[in-house]
């Protein structure tokens, strides 16, 4: 089989699951499992070919895999749609098949499967945990999913959008991905239904997201009409290009400006960057192996990703690059603010994911394009782990919550943890690399390299205020991973459930410690030539290799002494305090940070509510509905009724009755039925004769056409 | 007076007696039988025109089923097994002249066709009729489209057949 | 030698230089001649069904622990020719009210039904009498013709017995001839033509390798198109008395009689054809004709004794079971059996033989599975609903 | 050789044959007997047609099967009705089978 031939296959496996399950396995739950960690085996299996094989071949960037077919007739042209793989999709495709396999793995264990049902466990509602009885004493364990199955199904969903979006060779593809995985998202995040807060979070985040896809529809329908296709490779040709920066468009931005800064609001829709960013908090409603796939693996991913893949649209405009740069710096910053005040051990995490998006825009902004698809990788995995520890985390609190029996309490709380490091080793040691990967944590960590040289390019391109910027929340980054570290693991036990907490099952260990592999080694890759001792001991294989998409290879820095002492001091810096601060905080009220503004996150929500969704509530109730329908419209049309009675009377009386109905209706019927009466002779209900009567009439019709033909 | 031809009146004559027949004779499994010779007279004719495939699947659809349906329908259908009273409507002559018409008729419009007395090319040697038929048949540039149609129309028939004369206790 | 390699065009050019020696034109002579060898072919298998006479009654008596026929000459051997002229000599009776001329056309048919089947047999590399490229549908058609005796026959005896037994027989063979007529296509899908010669020079492999269960399905078909136990309801003795040719006496009736045990013959020879390489024998068929006669002829043999073995082991089946047995069982399993092999072989075209072989055998070898298991659990229901019913009568009873 | 002619006026007998036999017999069944005549000299029309025009064509012999079909279809439901109605009416005279009218 052919690269290209697998490349078509990747997305195929986890949708299979997703009809098998739902349409057959749905009552299975071993089944159901087997079938979705089994597709998503099979999607990393066909990935990790690719993957291999792309490694192989010599300047992937000139010629990748790629084959495509005709889909729809455009006009006297084919809409081709195909599998595009260049050296950014081969390495996202690396990331994104381990960590989608990963969390399948997780799942199984995350959801009890081989606990018995909950007692009084309701589909859309969080298994309460089961009374088991042995040798005479019950005791409470936790109750297995009651959707589990559907559970799967959403997650292969989910998968082959990834795919789809990863490996297709055009916007177009690339959007319907992106659109599948905005329905899974809501799926997922409303997984709970039961819960109001699930309920409104899954609603948010779609709403939300929604206008962000608006925006890149628009902009996929711009890009088309501008240059009549969607295909990325004959989008960034030369003539293209300059095409579509010479013409002009709206506000002053050429249309290749336009078109970016279009994508590039469907972006910030996807990746939660401001002023879109209000619906990612939310979605930590869903279970937690979804945050991780929406947070680390796909969704999030997907918008940096497609940035990305129009970098070279992107980079075309200086305005839209600041634009970009802007936004990215501002929310890194803004976002880390947030999570400084966060106590949900999940919210910190999904505003450090805001942030590090941040990161990764500001680094496209400043041009960074390596860099950025470097930190996209590395935060993949580091977050997916984080995630990933965080529900191992709160799933061996809810073990100590089954034990003490006690409900009220929150074990998602931080300051009801503590201690927990002897408690769950694995988890612990996981989640501690984790966290000094995201803080930058030096030399050893993958996120210290990609954050560094995210810092490294700012500074090199001279774009002072996001170096600063992204400096700042840099710290901030470190300071909270620390505290939330702290809080968690370090110090002693500040509730009886912490005490009881205890490790989970190995299908959520395993998937741990293979991230916290890769969230190490995942640096090495890409260390820069200049640094100094390391560099050029293992060479810069990834600047090469993903550089190696752009057209023009983006040159390498010299290396500069002060980005780099910036980062080492940010990160140690930062953890430090949060460690130094937190050691002996506990309870929310010996906290020095929480402060309302941080703590409500700028009242983003509120805002939102008074601005949009108060005034859009007001005009469909009171404008739209009480004032013009009720009383307008329904005022005229009740003017309607009686002029139209009065002239349906006069018509009815004048003409109808004696005109219509007497002469013509009564008239034509008589004749009918006199005929009738004198035809019905001619119907005997023999077949026969009708065939004789037929046979007749066609001989003589037959005739008389031929004899007047004749004469003619 | 050619071998063919001589084959060709003998076959004809022999289909159309036992045609005639078939129409006309008073016990209607003999009917049917004289419909079997009929058929078979057919077939040879496809045998005649090169159309083996065809008269083997004639044999086998008429005479294997359909004649064997029409005997066990006239079965099926008299309480004993002597036809009583004559076997033509009373307007039969009308029929009669009907269809001599319609022969005429149709000799008639024969006659002013061009292209009557041209006779048949060598079949091209190599030219295998069956693989050629079964390759138009399920060909979508040629006919896969009335084939699939007819089988569904033999499914559809099928059902009703079953479900018409089925008996209600 | 030249004759032993191909000996039907060395007598056939003879006979021509004979025949135009004495003047007779081209046409006349070849036709002639043809006529010839129908002729030789024809006595040559009424001799061997006069034997097949005696083999039936000295396997059946060896099935039902006895002798045989051991009076006259040795082993009996000249026992079958004193049946026959016994059935030449008897008197020849005609029921009255019967339809003379169909009742005496009805037994010649039965045997030209089995007679025009050889005309299609490859006897031998270079022996066959003519090679149709839609032999397999041939044979359909020359059943059909047989179905029709048998009706004829009992129609025209005028005897309600006759009549319900060639109804039975008539229903039960055109019911039978689908998923006989569905197995036929299987040899035709490997060898890529109805030909009865490619269908053989086609398996260097027997196809009973690529689809056992089509040769099973195959001989099912195949005896119940005979009529012969267990699907024998038409000629059931005790409730029919024999069926169709009750009426029948003389040679008549032996013409029926002849004709059964050509006919099963004849099927055993297309078994081996189909599915068992007819004439090929590990190349034996090269070094000469006659070998190759021999070969096919012993498989043919080896076919018919396997269904004479069904016959005198297996219990007489009711005839709604027997169609019961194959629209809802044989005749899908066929279908399905079709649609797997035409699947498969599509596949695997240009796969190594082993592979082909494995694949096909083990498919069909699960499909057979789940038919049985299909047809075991279905069967299971009924005997509950049976047993259900029984219990509540026997309730009533007491 | 045989003239196409030939053919054409043989099946255009059949069919007149089988015409009369729809229009004159009394038994249901013996009228369906003529219908099947009539089909098979369209047959042959179309076999003819296919040989005598080009034969790498196989539009004749197509439609040849195809008319087997709907022969076989035909049939099967006429038969079916034709018992059917015995069962109910205990008569197969097409004359007699005459509720459909005034």
């Amino acid at each position: 089989m052919t690269n290209e031939t697998l490349i078509w296959l990747i997305p195929l496996p986890p949708v299979l699951a997703f009809f098998l399950i739902v349409l057959l396995t749905n009552k299975s739950k071993a089944l159901s499992h087997t079938i979705g960690v089994g597709a998503a085996f099979l999607s990393w299996l066909g990935s990790m070919v690719v993957f291999v094989s792309a490694l192989g071949v010599e300047h992937l960037g000139e010629h990748p895999f790629e084959s495509s077919i005709n889909w729809l007739p455009t006009g006297n042209t084919w809409f081709r749609i195909g599998v595009l793989i260049d050296p950014l999709g081969a390495a996202v495709l690396f990331f994104v098949s381990i960590t989608i396999f990963m969390i399948f793995l997780y799942s199984v264990g995350y959801h009890n499967f081989g606990q018995p049902a909950g007692d009084h466990d309701r589909a859309g509602l969080p298994p309460h945990g089961a009374t088991i009885e042995d040798h005479r004493h019950k005791h409470a364990v936790p109750s297995v999913e009651p959707m589990y199955s559907r559970f799967f199904a959403f997650l292969g969903l989910f998968a082959f959008g990834m795919y789809v979006l990863v490996v297709s060779d055009n916007l177009l593809t690339m959007f319907v991905g992106w659109e599948i995985m905005g329905l899974c998202s809501y799926l997922l995040i409303g997984f709970w239904y039961g819960k109001e807060s699930a309920r409104n979070a899954a609603i948010k985040a779609f709403m939300t997201t929604r206008i962000g896809d608006v925006f890149m529809l628009l902009g996929i329908a711009f890009l088309y009409s501008a240059t009549g296709t969607l295909n990325f490779r004959e989008i960034f040709t030369e003539e293209k290009l300059h095409m579509l920066v010479t013409t002009p468009s709206a506000f002053g931005f050429s249309a290749a400006g336009m078109i970016a800064l279009l994508l590039f609001i469907g972006t910030i829709g996807k990746s939660a960057q401001f002023p879109l960013h209000v619906w990612l908090p939310d979605a930590m409603e869903g279970p937690t192996p979804v945050s991780a796939m929406i947070h680390a693996a796909t969704m999030v991913s997907a918008g940096v990703y497609a940035v990305i893949r129009m970098f070279p649209l992107l980079s075309l405009d200086p305005k839209t690059m600041s634009i970009v740069a802007f936004i990215g710096a501002f929310t890194a910053l803004f976002a880390a603010t947030i999570a400084v005040a966060q106590n949900d051990i999940k919210r910190v995490l999904a505003y450090s994911t805001i942030s590090q998006l941040g990161f990764m825009i500001a680094a496209l902004g400043v041009g960074a394009y390596v860099a950025a698809a470097f930190h996209l990788i590395t935060h993949a995995f580091f977050k997916a782990l984080l995630f990933l520890g965080s529900g191992s985390v709160i799933h061996g609190m809810e073990h100590g919550v089954l034990h003490t029996g006690n409900h009220h309490v929150d074990p998602q709380d931080m300051f009801n943890m503590g201690g927990l490091k002897n408690k769950m080793p694995i988890t612990f040691w996981t989640f501690l690399i984790g966290g000094f990967a995201l803080s930058g944590f030096p030399i050893i960590t993958a996120g210290f390299w990609s954050k560094d040289e995210i810092l490294a390019d700012a500074f090199g391109h001279g774009h002072m205020a996001v170096f600063i910027t992204l400096a700042v929340a840099a710290f901030m980054t470190a300071f909270y991973t620390m505290r939330q570290i702290t809080l968690t693991f370090l110090g002693e036990p500040r509730t009886k459930e912490a005490e009881h907490a205890q490790e989970t099952p190995w299908t959520m260990t395993a998937p741990l410690v293979v991230l916290a592999f890769f969230a190490v080694t995942y640096g090495w890759v890409g260390i820069p030539e200049h640094f100094p001792l390391l560099g050029g001991l293992v060479p810069n294989w990834f600047h090469e290799f993903v550089g190696g998409t752009l057209a023009e290879h983006p040159e390498v820095l010299e290396f500069n002494i002060i980005p780099l002492l910036t980062s080492l001091f940010v990160a140690l810096g930062g953890l430090f305090f949060g460690w130094f601060v937190y050691r002996n905080v506990n309870s929310p009220g010996e906290d020095k940070l929480q402060i309302p503004v941080l703590k409500n996150k700028w009242y983003f929500d509120e805002a939102y509510d008074f601005l949009f969704v108060k005034p859009a509530t007001w005009v469909a109730e009171i404008l739209i509905y009480k004032w013009m329908d009720k009383g307008l419209i329904d005022g005229i049309l009740h003017i309607f009724g009686p002029a139209t009675q009065g002239l349906g009377s006069v018509i009815r009386n004048y003409i109808d009755l004696p005109v219509i109905n007497r002469f013509f209706g009564d008239g034509s019927a008589d004749v009918t039925y006199w005929f009738g009466g004198k035809l019905r002779a001619v119907q005997t209900g023999r077949v026969q004769q009708y065939l004789m009567f037929a046979l007749v009439t066609f001989v003589l019709i037959g005739a008389a056409l031929f004899f007047f033909r004749l004469l003619a | 007076m050619t071998g063919e031809q001589i084959t060709f009146l003998v076959v004809a004559l022999f289909t159309l007696g036992s045609g005639f027949m078939v129409v006309t004779t008073g016990n209607l499994v003999h009917a049917a039988l004289w419909l079997v010779s009929t058929l078979f007279g057919v077939a040879v004719t496809y045998a005649v025109l090169d159309a083996a495939f065809l008269a083997v699947v004639q044999v086998v659809v008429y005479i294997g089923a359909i004649a064997i349906l029409f005997i066990f329908a006239v079965m099926l259908t008299r309480k004993d097994m002597r036809d009583q009273g004559p076997q033509m409507n009373k307007n039969w002559w009308f029929g009669a002249l009907l269809s001599v018409s319609t022969f005429g008729g149709l000799y008639f419009l024969l006659q002013g066709w061009s292209g009557l007395s041209k006779t048949a090319a060598a079949i091209p040697s190599g030219f295998d009729a069956v693989a050629e038929l079964g390759n138009a048949l399920v060909s979508p540039t040629a006919y896969v489209l009335p084939f699939e149609v007819a089988s569904v129309l033999l499914v559809a028939a099928l059902v009703g057949a079953v479900y018409v004369a089925f008996n209600r206790k | 030698m030249s004759f032993w390699n191909d000996p039907l065009k060395v007598a056939a050019d003879w006979l021509m230089g004979i025949f135009t020696g004495w003047g007779m034109p081209e046409i006349a002579a070849q036709i002639l001649i043809g006529f010839l060898g129908i002729f030789v072919l024809i006595a040559l298998l009424m001799l061997l069904d006069i034997f097949l006479v005696w083999v039936e009654r000295k396997v059946v008596s060896r099935f039902q622990d006895r002798i045989g026929p051991n009076r006259v000459g040795p082993f009996g051997l000249i026992q079958p020719f004193a049946d026959i002229i016994k059935l030449l000599i008897k008197e020849d009776t005609t029921p009255g009210g019967a339809d003379r001329v169909v009742y005496n056309v009805a037994p010649m048919l039965s045997m030209m039904s089995v007679l025009i089947l050889w005309a299609v047999v490859p006897l031998a590399p270079t022996i066959l009498g003519v090679d149709l490229n839609i032999g397999a549908l041939y044979i359909i058609a020359a059943g059909a013709i047989g179905t029709l005796s048998i009706i004829m026959a009992g129609w025209s005896s005028n005897n309600k017995f006759a009549l319900i037994g060639a109804f039975r027989q008539v229903a039960v063979m055109v019911s039978f001839e689908v998923p006989m007529l569905t197995m036929l296509l299987i040899p035709t899908i490997f060898a890529g033509s109805m030909g009865m010669s490619t269908i053989i020079e086609k398996q260097n492999i027997w196809f009973v390798l690529f689809s056992p269960l089509g040769a099973l399905i195959f001989l099912i078909a195949a005896i119940a198109e005979l009529g012969r136990a267990p699907f024998d309801m038409a000629e059931g003795e005790s409730e029919l008395v024999s069926g169709y040719n009750i009426e029948y006496s003389g040679m008549k009736f032996g013409m029926f009689y002849a004709g059964e045990l050509l006919h099963a013959f004849t099927f055993g020879g297309f078994w081996s054809i189909l599915f068992f390489g007819g004439y090929r024998f590990f190349g034996l068929e090269q070094v000469n004709p006659v070998l190759a006669i021999a070969v096919i002829v012993f498989k043919a043999f080896v076919g018919y004794w396997i269904i004479m073995w069904v016959k005198y082991t297996l219990l007489r089946i009711r005839i709604d079971h027997m169609l019961a047995f194959n629209w809802k069982f044989l005749t899908p399993v066929a279908f399905t059996l079709l649609m797997v092999t035409a699947l498969m072989n599509a596949l695997l075209a240009g796969s190594p033989d082993w592979l082909r072989v494995a694949v096909m055998f083990l498919s069909n070898v699960v499909l057979a599975w789940i038919a049985l298991e299909i047809a075991r659990s279905h069967s299971r229901k009924e005997r509950e609903k049976v047993e259900g019913v029984k219990q509540v009568v026997e309730a009533a009873h007491h | 050789m045989v003239p196409l002619s030939w053919y054409l006026i043989f099946a255009a007998a059949l069919f007149s044959i089988g015409l009369f036999g729809v229009l004159s017999r009394r038994n249901a069944v013996a009228i369906l007997l003529g219908i099947e005549l009539m089909l098979n000299s369209v047959n042959i029309n179309l076999v003819a047609f296919w040989r005598y025009g080009n034969t790498a064509n196989m539009m004749g012999q197509v439609f040849a099967i195809i008319v087997f079909a709907v022969a076989a279809a035909e049939v099967a439901v006429g038969l079916a009705l034709v018992i059917s109605v015995y069962r109910r009416r205990n008569t197969v005279v097409a004359d007699e089978i005459d509720m459909m009218k005034w």
